[in-house]
């Protein structure tokens, strides 16, 4: 007997298919994109969204402890004003039309983070037989970092966060750190 | 323009105009800035309706039940009264005297009176 | 571990269930082992009747589950009660793949939502069930996942015990 | 005002909206899609929509061997997943009739009830939240820490014949120092949301659940205790180390959303004085069993009933002698307390029904399996 069943779900996630149109912005010098780009990376606003195991990380992330406020980081309801999307967690078939549509419904510019293993390529719950998930965020929209754990603490979420700080800034707070780190080098 | 303005004793109105050209500039320049230097995406997909997730079902133009105009009345009450408070300042500037807070709170009991009127018609029960 | 050993609800139960479906086989479980006291192997007729019975004396229905042995199914229902000191009583149906069973939501109305799940996994459908529908694979999906030829089990592949 | 007991699809008229409290909402603990049909803001249908977390768990137990599922019981729940990795091992120990040391069960019944506690924190703060009180949430999640940082510090997951690790010096003081602080904040909580008149009035005689309706629709857990039936599988059917602790069941009778807020509240003394006992009386000795490295339980199946923080679970393992399970069906309580939604919800505004919802407490994989 064939096993029947389908292999995981593999759409290439290169060619999406682009049902809407990016327009950089009109006004796109270097030093005004990157003086706005220092001020999204303070005041990035996630998108409420947790799945499952992960989702609860999330908010432990966003409590009193590890309290992500402290990075301008405001969870937000609705696709619309939310600049990160987090997937946390396992994406079964019937949720990818639901993914679909809040990432298409907000607003540029706008990140991925993928996060937990389930989210990255489908974790504990993907192997060859598997008929109910997809494996893995990159299969259906875009992700720009991935938090692998299962699930990630709290702090690996932060970490996640602060990465996509230093994409969006195209490292240049980092360049600023290394600049004053070899500054007080060579002082020394 | 506004020599003669000036002169017919309308200066008073120049105040009116300035603060009727910033209420229109700030929103306006907002916009703008935000078309002219943000990336934007167009596409059917990014404009759809927002229902959590989810293609909404049937349209949102049917016919709504008389309680929501009701609340919009009450709510229009307070609303109004807080535009005629602005010109107090202007009016009552005879100098310390607690008369002028004594009207205020007259105007303010009597326009609530209209909100315990619906109240007491049952406005609020919503049933 | 002691556990109360319930001998006097147990035995009215046992007469009571003996005059409602005569035709059924009961059997006395070891609670200990098997984590039931009384099972049922009956027909799928006298399936309302004894849920009827069960719902008179009280007990709740904790699920409805089936298992594939391939040829055919079991039907397993499981009735618990409140109040005194509980215990468990097992109803087990033998099913041939193409029979339709009864559903029992007139009497038990949860059974709608076990019935439409056990619909969704087995694709046993049930007669007289209100919308008998898929409840969490999604509806435009033709397979039955819980089937032993679907997927990867024992009888499609041979699963290494160690690597799986 | 239609009368929500004769309505249906074809009679809907143009007054009546459709609408989906979607898989996305921050009220839904999850991704549960909630089907509401309105007239106006009172509800006259709700039907929910589930499968939007389902991974197929019962369909992976099919091709894997006894401990290669032990990682999937704590992800059904994930809120209370010391409960039910907990369950699946006793279920595992019931078939193969493996004998667990009384350490081990002392060890197993306490971090039990630790996770307990933490899941009633969300449970019940996240009630709070959903009728728009965002302190107690955060006071909920702070005292959960604690109990995280405890039991990520001796990690005694649960394996077939007793626990991983064994109970350190500092949990043990760890733990004593949490019981008092947690009883110093019960009194907090008490002031700060159990009386506050907003609260109360949100919460009363708001989702009635009868004994008839709970007997229907096979409601267990809080939700049930809430109604005025006091089952609680701990007692009824005494497993693991339960029978030598002396604590009691808390109920009340009006089965509104503040009885069920209130049994949860009650439920974590309770879970507090388990705790202080089993700690007073920690008996020596071996903390795992002598279990061969793969466990082949013989042919036939069982049934092992225990309690979660939502209600009565239930692992139904049919083994065929081989090492892998020939079908191991878990009985979700949320599943069956999810569905009381559609009975008692008609007839309330449309906030009431958040708050029916979040009384209710389902977590959505645990449903979807």
């Amino acid at each position: 007997m064939e096993v029947k069943g389908n292999g995981p779900i593999c759409i290439p996630s290169r060619d999406l298919s682009q049902e809407y149109v990016e327009s950089p912005a009109v006004v796109g010098f270097a030093p005004v994109q990157d003086l706005l780009d220092l001020a999204r990376v303070n005041s990035l606003w996630p998108l409420t969204f947790g799945i499952a195991c992960c989702a609860i990380e999330m908010m432990a992330a966003g409590v009193a402890r590890f309290d992500w406020d402290r990075f301008g980081i405001i969870p937000r309801g609705t696709p619309r004003q939310s600049d990160v999307m987090v997937v946390a967690g396992t994406i079964p078939h019937k949720l990818v039309s639901t993914i679909k549509t809040l990432y298409d419904q907000m607003p540029a510019p706008r990140y991925v983070i993928a996060m937990g293993n389930c989210a990255i390529s489908g974790g504990p719950f993907s192997y060859d037989g598997q008929y109910a998930i997809v494996n893995g965020a990159d299969k259906i929209i875009p992700v720009d970092v991935y938090i692998p754990g299962c699930p990630p603490r709290p702090e690996a979420l932060l970490q996640g966060f602060i990465k996509i700080q230093t994409q969006i800034t195209k490292g240049i707070i980092d360049a600023n750190r290394r600049a004053d780190k070899a500054a007080r080098k060579h002082k020394k | 323009m506004f020599s003669q303005m000036v002169q017919a004793g309308l200066g008073e109105f120049l105040f009116v105009f300035i603060f009727f050209l910033v209420g229109l500039i700030l929103p306006l320049s907002m916009v703008i800035i935000n078309f002219v230097l943000g990336p934007r995406i167009y596409g059917k997909k990014r404009l759809a309706t927002y229902e959590s997730g989810m293609p909404p079902i049937g349209t949102a133009w049917m016919q709504f039940g008389a309680s929501y105009y009701l609340f919009a009345l009450i709510f229009l009450a307070f609303d109004v009264d807080v535009l005629y408070l602005f010109p107090v300042l202007l009016a009552y500037q005879r100098g310390t005297g607690g008369f002028e807070l004594i009207e205020l709170f007259i105007f303010l009991f009597l326009i609530s009176l209209a909100i315990v009127y619906a109240w007491r018609k049952g406005a609020f029960r919503w049933r | 571990m002691p556990t109360a050993e319930p001998t006097k609800p147990l035995e009215n139960i046992r007469n009571s269930l003996v005059q409602v479906i005569p035709e059924a086989e009961l059997l006395d479980r070891d609670y200990q082992e098997c984590g039931y006291h009384l099972e049922v192997r009956l027909v799928m007729r006298g399936m309302r009747r004894m849920a009827r019975e069960m719902k008179d004396r009280r007990f709740f229905l904790e699920t409805i589950t089936a298992v594939d042995f391939l040829e055919y199914f079991h039907l397993i229902y499981l009735f618990t009660t409140y109040n005194e000191a509980s215990f468990r009583v097992m109803a087990r149906v033998k099913l041939l793949p193409e029979v339709r069973p009864f559903s029992v939501w007139t009497i038990y109305p949860e059974a709608i939502w076990l019935e439409r799940e056990v619909y969704d996994f087995f694709g046993i459908r049930f007669e007289g069930h209100p919308d008998l529908k898929r409840i969490i694979n999604p509806d435009d999906v033709d397979y039955f996942p819980l089937l032993k030829n679907f997927g990867k089990t024992k009888f499609t592949t041979d699963i290494d015990d160690i690597l799986c | 005002m239609l009368n929500p007991k004769t309505i249906d699809d074809a009679s809907i008229d143009q007054r009546v909206y459709q609408l989906n409290l979607g898989p996305q909402h921050p009220s839904t603990h999850g991704v549960m899609h909630l089907l509401v049909t309105l007239d106006g803001e009172v509800v006259l249908k709700v039907e929910p929509v589930i499968g939007y977390s389902h991974r197929g768990h019962e369909k992976m137990a099919e091709n894997r061997t006894y401990e290669q599922f032990l990682p999937n019981p704590a992800r059904m729940d994930y809120l209370s997943g010391m409960i039910f990795n907990h369950g699946y091992c006793m279920a595992v120990e019931k078939l193969c009739g493996i004998e667990v040391p009384r350490r081990a069960e002392y060890i197993r019944v306490i971090t039990s009830e630790l996770n307990r506690i933490a899941s009633h924190f969300i449970g019940a703060m996240d009630y709070a939240m959903g009728l728009g009180a965002i302190t107690p949430f955060l006071w909920g999640w702070d005292d959960r820490e604690h109990i995280l940082d405890l039991l990520e510090g001796i990690t005694s997951y649960g394996r077939f014949g007793g626990v991983r690790n064994d109970i350190t010096r500092e949990f043990y003081d760890g733990t004593r120092r949490f019981i008092d602080r947690l009883r110093g904040r019960f009194w907090d909580y008490e002031n700060l949301i159990n009386q506050n008149i907003i609260f109360i009035k949100r919460s009363q005689d708001v989702g009635v659940i009868t004994k008839e309706v709970a007997l229907d629709y096979g409601v267990t857990g809080p939700t049930l205790r809430g109604s005025g039936v006091g089952y609680d599988v701990r007692k009824r059917e005494p497993y693991s180390a339960y029978p030598e602790f002396t604590f009691e069941i808390p109920t009340r009778e009006a089965g509104d959303c503040l009885a069920r807020y209130q049994v949860r509240m009650a439920e974590m003394e309770q879970s507090l004085n388990i705790i202080e006992q089993a700690l007073d009386h920690l008996p020596p000795g071996p903390i795992r069993a002598k279990v061969p490295r793969f466990v082949t339980p013989p042919e036939g199946d069982c049934y092992c009933a225990f309690e979660s923080a939502r209600g009565a679970v239930g692992f139904y393992i049919v083994s065929d002698g081989s090492r892998i399970p020939y079908r191991i069906k878990v009985r979700a309580p949320s599943f069956s307390n999810l569905f009381v939604l559609t009975e008692i919800c008609p007839g309330h505004f449309l906030a009431d029904v958040i708050a029916i919802f979040g009384s209710i407490d389902v977590t959505v994989p645990e449903i979807d399996r």
